[in-house]
């Protein structure tokens, strides 16, 4: 097998069709992206998650320049740029979901973590919690990233549709989202397999309604069982609709088209400055959590390209305190030295609620570590899991 | 037929319908047909302009994606202004519409106008216009397996500037053959004649013929290009063009929806009078009959 | 026949227009037009272009609405608000109109179609037809198979097997070659003199209008200047430009002086020239007038002594060998006269005088 | 003289190798991708195994569903245009005297190719969800007690959704090839005594046939590989065709998405052909360009 992902084949490549491609490529205005950058900027490439709304605050912090290219939260488009698309000749730094370097490790496509890196300062005074993860090591426990953000993902609802507390410190059971008369025709849920059928089977397996071993990389018979409950509960009328953005997220909540979704938190706070204060409210839940974390990973090809001590003291950056505070502040994701970042927000005079909310932030995190997590974005049996959950969105 | 069943002298035309047809007759007769077509579709083109009115008008609004214009504000478009990160990507697709557009233009008008000259240019125009038939995401998935797997090159700008080419190049070689096959070839030659060159002969005879339909062509190229997501996904290796970084924000956690309202809007504006201009002049400047 | 067929036709005309006003826009294009045609006549509407004539017709067979209309009547019935597809006259289109995606035969048979006539009759109809324009075995034929000739002639077997009592024909001549258009005129008067239909035929050409026609009736801006037979027309031409129009190639600026023996009379410079009146009204003196003759109604003598009528003196000008005769011309104190010689025995270089008869000259207003 | 420019624009060499390259560019990708479908994905990673399991597993995991499913709205949007389209067409075409009222619609039909059809979608969505505008509105009259929810995230809205953004490739190309009908035509049929009906079975159908063939092709293609307005108006229950190979490619199972596509492929080809077909009688696909030259 090669290195590729859909790797070569001896194929006769028709002269006119090398000619004319090779033509456009040499033609002037489609130089590629230019390999020798200064040493002082990083390139990077993933999820636009990982960029605060003002990037700028870092270039003055640590004096090094991100050259970012974007993608969306696909891990299909993700996996073909890094494998594919040889991003690694081009790019430094990639920012992921955690999980991914249970793949990309191995093969050679992340490089190791050192550890020791004189750069790396934080490291040592980071939790295990955040850095020793399943989402940031391969499974031998090879540890390939740093931690970057994170969450536990729920749903978001409106306590007074429900008859919770409105203050949204009540767990609330998944089965509100899947079969509460009180929700019947009012829950949309996503789309996407990867979260929504992780999360079914969280709720089956909690409530022993199936017998699944990992919910997060079920077999195709656990993944059967799962789809098979979806689409009873579709044809029931349960849900409203199937949603795909987080633009959906937040226009279904504050058309108020929908009572209860699972959805991104900053779903909730967006929201919520729409319909008012507090009015959505982020689940706290009673059985578990989809947890991600974005873990940042450096290219193996990136390790002899001279500006290593920068990557690492860009790596370094993703656990300080300022990224930390503005992170928290922007999207209400926490990560690791959560300390370092209500120190930061004290140092630089933010005000008492900004304070407030960080540390709000800390709490929240460590009382959804009390449940149950999961989520394993490359997932074994990804394949049959989105195939079995097709069953469900074409029913 | 004999002299006399001819000579027949009625003022209403002798073989009269039958009483059925007739009711038809009388039915399609009927005046009203032309309004109730007339405003079907005008029907559709208002259902075409609520959102995009709506949009505009909720560019200005404090809460862009509830059902209330209220309050207004331009803070979306400060912030459009205020946010450089689309600045780069605007820049490439607005280059990429530039050279897509001039390819097209060359391109439409070298082959537009050989085809009709062709004996059977059946095959021709169906490999030309195959790619209208292939939805957006399959030919980018096609193209990339093609171009990063078998071909092995990088990808970036120029795949994604063949991409779009694929896709754009079939509507501007259709707005050119419109023109190309009703050209009268007997006026070129006639220029021959006069001792026109080649050169000489496709400046001045064909070329202000054919040059709304180039211009057209050149003007659907770059729009299409501008707007263009589905191939670019596939094709853009580190590139980022204006929908791309639309797409990428999306998923971004945060909410992009007033840029991209305002965005729209802008496009809109932009788009409305320059298009509004091209088919005026191409109807009422250069039409002459 | 012709002088039975039109009295019969005053009493009775078959179509009959009175004061037809059309405008496009700001633009006049009939000005107040009464025409009446009689049961089997050929008349021809002549006019060069943009004189009205296609507008007249469109508005009798009812492809055009006028802006104004006293009335407009075919076999004596008001037709002014039937629509055309109901109206018994059919038009032969001057590019044919044959439509593209049908046989020869399915295009003859169209008429008959759409008035529900039953598939034998109107094949066999059609064939007829067909037949009748000697285009009988070109039944399944496409119709861009044809040559010009014969789609000519299919436009006219088309419009003729609905039967109608009118037929109207809009210049179908004009895109054939002059061969062609001959052999196409002589077809044409075969079929009017065959079938006795009434024939209300457009053209700009003068000598198709000669030709073929029973009366002929000219029209200008909208307006009809003159309408007569083609004797009447081409003889006695009712002004300046219907003389120009009919070909009369020597037109002269005079002044009217007066009458003389019937004969007008008018003054060109020193010379007074003597000829028909054909105005409408008549002249009074020192009115602007024109002096016309025919170049092939000029003649030359060698000598000033004959005592011709008309007669100046004249030296040699540009002559233009034409095979059939020569066109010579003749400068003269009046201005450049042309001449047409049949004789070519006679040397251009001895011409001294020219002369005309009083008879073969026209005078008429401006 | 003759410069480089005499053989630039001299015919010759240009539709060869037009065809040569536009094969490369198309026709071998469109060949490699349909290859795909016969081989496996595993790890994210191609196994060059030749199978048929993408082809199997098309029917276990209920994406047929979505093909017959695409087939009947395509069919009826496809459906909805021509009979909104072709009369609108006409009359622009015949009866819209005004030049410039046809160049101002012309415009307005051309414009939303040119933006993003999310942003637009999205709007109908606080237009006829159960707070939005309709409902309220029905409400406020006492029309309707309960607000109307199949107005949103159902076949209704998925249908309504789309007859707009598909209306202009089906005018375009019907008014374009009536544009190019001589009135002559027109005028000989009503001179022959058609009604207005008769002309326009006889006459004008026939003569616009490919222009009609035309925007069908413009208006299915799109159509079969829509995702957009079935996924934000749908609500997840009219899951189609695009809807599926887009899910197949965000998960980077290009061989799924290549059967997918292959059978999207496949039946436009099968429509096309039919198509083809009843207009052989007036020969070739080129013929469609050639038979209006006048």
């Amino acid at each position: 097998m090669s290195d590729r992902i859909l790797s070569r084949r001896d194929v006769v490549k028709g002269a006119a069709v090398s000619v004319a491609a090779v033509g456009m490529a040499a033609s002037p205005g489609f130089q590629q992206f230019a390999l020798a950058e200064a040493s002082t900027v990083i390139a990077g490439y993933g999820v636009t998650t990982s960029q605060l709304k003002d990037w700028s605050i870092m270039t003055k912090s640590l004096g090094l320049e991100m050259k970012w290219t974007g993608t969306d939260a696909d891990i299909g488009t993700y996996m073909r740029d890094v494998i594919s698309n040889d991003l690694g000749e081009t790019h430094d730094i990639f920012i992921f979901d955690g999980g991914t370097e249970d793949i990309l490790g191995p093969q050679g496509y992340y490089a190791v973590l050192d550890e020791d890196h004189p750069q790396l300062t934080l490291w040592g005074r980071t939790a295990d919690s955040w850095k020793r993860t399943d989402l940031l090591r391969d499974e031998a426990g090879v540890q390939y990233g740093v931690p970057v953000i994170g969450n536990g993902d729920s749903f978001g609802y409106f306590p007074d549709k429900i008859g919770a507390n409105p203050n949204g410190m009540d767990e609330i059971p998944w089965a509100m989202m899947y079969e509460s008369d009180k929700t019947l025709g009012r829950v949309s849920m996503d789309r996407s397999w990867l979260l929504s059928s992780t999360e079914v089977g969280n709720f089956l397996k909690a409530n022993n309604r199936a017998q699944i071993a990992d919910n997060s990389d079920m077999t195709g018979e656990e993944a059967r069982v799962v789809a098979d409950y979806a689409v009873e509960r579709k044809k029931a009328g349960q849900f409203r609709t199937l949603h795909q953005s987080f633009e959906e997220q937040v226009q279904l909540l504050s058309n108020r088209e929908i009572d209860i979704i699972n959805c991104w938190e900053p779903a909730t706070k967006n929201a919520n400055i729409e319909l008012g204060a507090d009015l959505v409210r982020y689940a706290f839940t009673v059985e578990g959590y989809y947890k991600w974390g974005h873990g940042a990973y450096c290219h193996t090809k990136a390790l002899d390209r001279g500006n290593l001590d920068n990557i690492y003291k860009m790596l370094n950056y993703y656990m300080s305190g300022e990224y930390r505070a503005y992170q928290a502040e922007q999207r209400g994701y926490a990560g690791p030295n959560m300390d370092l970042g209500v120190e930061f927000a004290t140092a630089n005079g933010w005000t008492a609620e900004q304070i407030e909310n960080l540390k709000w932030t800390e709490t929240k995190v460590n009382k959804k570590f009390e449940k149950p997590f999961f989520g394993k974005p490359a997932a074994k049996h990804s394949a049959e899991m989105e195939e079995e959950w097709q069953r469900f969105l074409n029913a | 037929m004999s002299e006399g069943a001819l000579s027949a002298a009625a003022a209403v035309a002798p073989d009269r319908v039958t009483a059925t047809a007739s009711f038809w007759r009388a039915l399609s007769a009927w005046r009203g047909w032309a309004a109730i077509a007339k405003w079907l579709g005008l029907v559709v083109l208002i259902l075409t302009y609520v959102p995009l009115m709506w949009l505009a008008v909720m560019s200005f609004s404090g809460r862009p994606l509830s059902g209330i214009p209220y309050p207004l504000t331009l803070d979306h478009y400060a912030s459009l202004l205020g946010d450089a990160r689309w600045v780069e990507p605007f820049i490439t697709s607005f280059v990429m519409g530039l050279i897509v557009a001039g390819a097209c233009m060359v391109v439409a008008t070298m082959v537009g106008r050989s085809i009709p000259r062709m004996r059977r240019p059946g095959g021709v125009l169906l490999i030309a216009l195959t790619p209208l038939f292939v939805p957006g995401l399959t030919m980018g998935a096609a193209l990339f397996i093609f171009i990063r797997t078998y071909l092995e090159l990088r990808l970036g700008a120029w795949s994604i500037f063949v991409g779009h080419l694929v896709w754009a190049l079939p509507f501007a070689l259709l707005m050119v053959l419109v023109i190309a096959t009703r050209f009268d070839h007997r006026l070129l030659e006639a220029a021959e004649d006069l001792g026109a060159k080649r050169w000489r002969r496709f400046w001045d005879i064909e070329f202000p013929i054919m040059r709304p339909a180039i211009i057209g062509a050149g003007l659907f190229g770059f729009l299409l290009s501008f707007n263009e997501l589905l191939r670019s996904i596939f094709l853009r290796g580190s590139e980022t063009t204006m929908p791309i970084f639309n797409w990428i924000m999306a998923a971004s956690h945060q909410s992009q929806v007033p840029i991209i309202f305002s965005l729209a809007t802008i496009v809109l504006a932009v788009t409305l009078p320059l298009m509004g201009g091209f088919f005026w002049v191409l109807f009422t400047r250069l039409d002459r009959s | 026949m012709a002088s039975a067929v039109r009295a019969e036709g005053a009493r009775h005309p078959i179509l009959e227009v009175r004061d037809a006003t059309h405008r496009f826009g700001d633009v006049l294009a009939l000005d107040r037009v009464s025409i009446t045609a009689a049961q089997g006549e050929f008349l021809t509407i002549l006019g060069e272009s943009g004189s009205g004539k296609t507008t007249l017709l469109r508005i009798v067979s009812g492809l055009e609405k006028p802006s104004e209309l006293e009335s407009l009547r075919i076999a004596g019935q008001d037709v002014a608000r039937v629509p055309a597809s109901d109206r018994n006259c059919t038009t032969v289109f001057q590019h044919y109109a044959l439509f593209p995606h049908m046989s020869v035969g399915e295009n003859v048979e169209y008429g008959l179609k759409v008035r529900g006539v039953a598939l034998v009759e109107r094949r066999r109809r059609a064939t007829e037809a067909l037949a009748l324009v000697r285009l009988g075995d070109k039944f399944d034929r496409r119709v861009h198979q044809l040559s010009g000739g014969e789609r000519q002639r299919v436009a006219l077997a088309r419009a003729l097997v609905t039967r109608p009592a009118i037929l109207l024909l809009d210049e179908p001549l004009g895109a054939l070659d002059e061969k062609l258009r001959q052999d196409m005129q002589v077809e044409l008067l075969d079929l009017h003199r065959k079938l006795g239909l009434t024939f209300v035929y457009i053209t700009h050409s003068q000598e198709e209008a000669l030709t073929m026609s029973d009366r002929i009736i000219l029209m200008r801006r909208g307006r009809i200047v003159q309408e007569g037979t083609p004797a009447n027309i081409f003889e006695r031409p009712a002004t300046r430009f219907v003389a120009d129009f009919m070909g009369m190639e020597n037109l002269i600026p005079a002044r009217f002086e007066g009458l003389e023996d019937g004969f007008a009379v008018a003054r060109v410079g020193a010379h007074r020239v003597r000829g028909n009146w054909c105005g409408v009204e008549q002249a009074a003196s020192g009115d602007q007038v024109h002096v016309g003759v025919r170049a092939e109604r000029v003649r030359f003598a060698v000598s000033g002594d004959e005592g011709h009528p008309n007669q100046i003196t004249c030296r040699q000008g540009q002559t233009v060998y034409k095979g059939k005769y020569v066109d010579q011309g003749a400068e003269t104190e009046l201005g450049t006269i042309s001449a047409r010689i049949w004789d070519h025995g006679l040397d251009p270089a001895r011409i001294t005088h020219l002369w005309w008869r009083t008879e073969d000259c026209v005078i008429v207003p401006d | 003289m003759r410069g480089w420019y005499s053989n630039f624009v001299s015919a010759g060499w240009v539709v060869p190798v037009f065809t040569v390259v536009w094969i490369g560019l198309v026709v071998v990708p469109l060949l490699i991708m349909v290859l795909f479908s016969f081989v496996e994905i595993r790890d994210y990673r191609v196994v060059y195994d030749l199978t048929l399991k993408n082809w199997e597993s098309l029917i276990d995991s209920g994406r047929w569903i979505s093909v017959v499913r695409t087939l009947r709205v395509t069919a009826v949007i496809t459906l909805i245009e021509i009979l909104v389209a072709f009369p609108f067409a006409l009359w622009l075409a015949k009866g819209c005297k005004s030049k410039n009222v046809k160049a101002a619609i012309i415009t307005l039909l051309t414009i939303p190719f040119f933006l993003d059809p999310s942003s637009r979608t999205i709007v109908w969505r606080a237009i006829l969800g159960k707070s939005g505008i309709i409902n309220t509105v029905f409400i406020e009259l006492g029309l309707i007690d309960q607000p109307m929810e199949w107005l949103l995230f159902s076949e209704f809205a998925v249908h309504f959704g789309m007859i707009a953004p598909y209306f202009p490739t089906m005018v375009f190309p019907i008014y374009l090839v009536l544009t190019l009908i001589d009135d002559d035509y027109l005028q000989a049929s009503q001179d022959l005594g058609a009604s207005p009906l008769q002309t326009l079975i006889h006459i004008i159908l026939p003569l616009a046939l490919p222009g009609i063939v035309a925007g069908i092709v413009f208006t299915m293609v799109p159509l079969m590989a829509a995702f957009v307005e079935p996924g934000m108006l749908g609500g997840g229950f009219v899951n189609l065709l695009g809807e599926s190979v887009e899910a197949a490619l965000r998960n980077l199972k290009y061989p799924t998405a290549a059967a997918l596509s292959a059978v999207v492929i496949a039946l436009l080809a099968v429509l096309l052909t039919a198509l083809v077909l009843i207009l052989r009688r007036r020969g070739s696909l080129g013929a469609i360009f050639v038979t209006l030259k006048r």
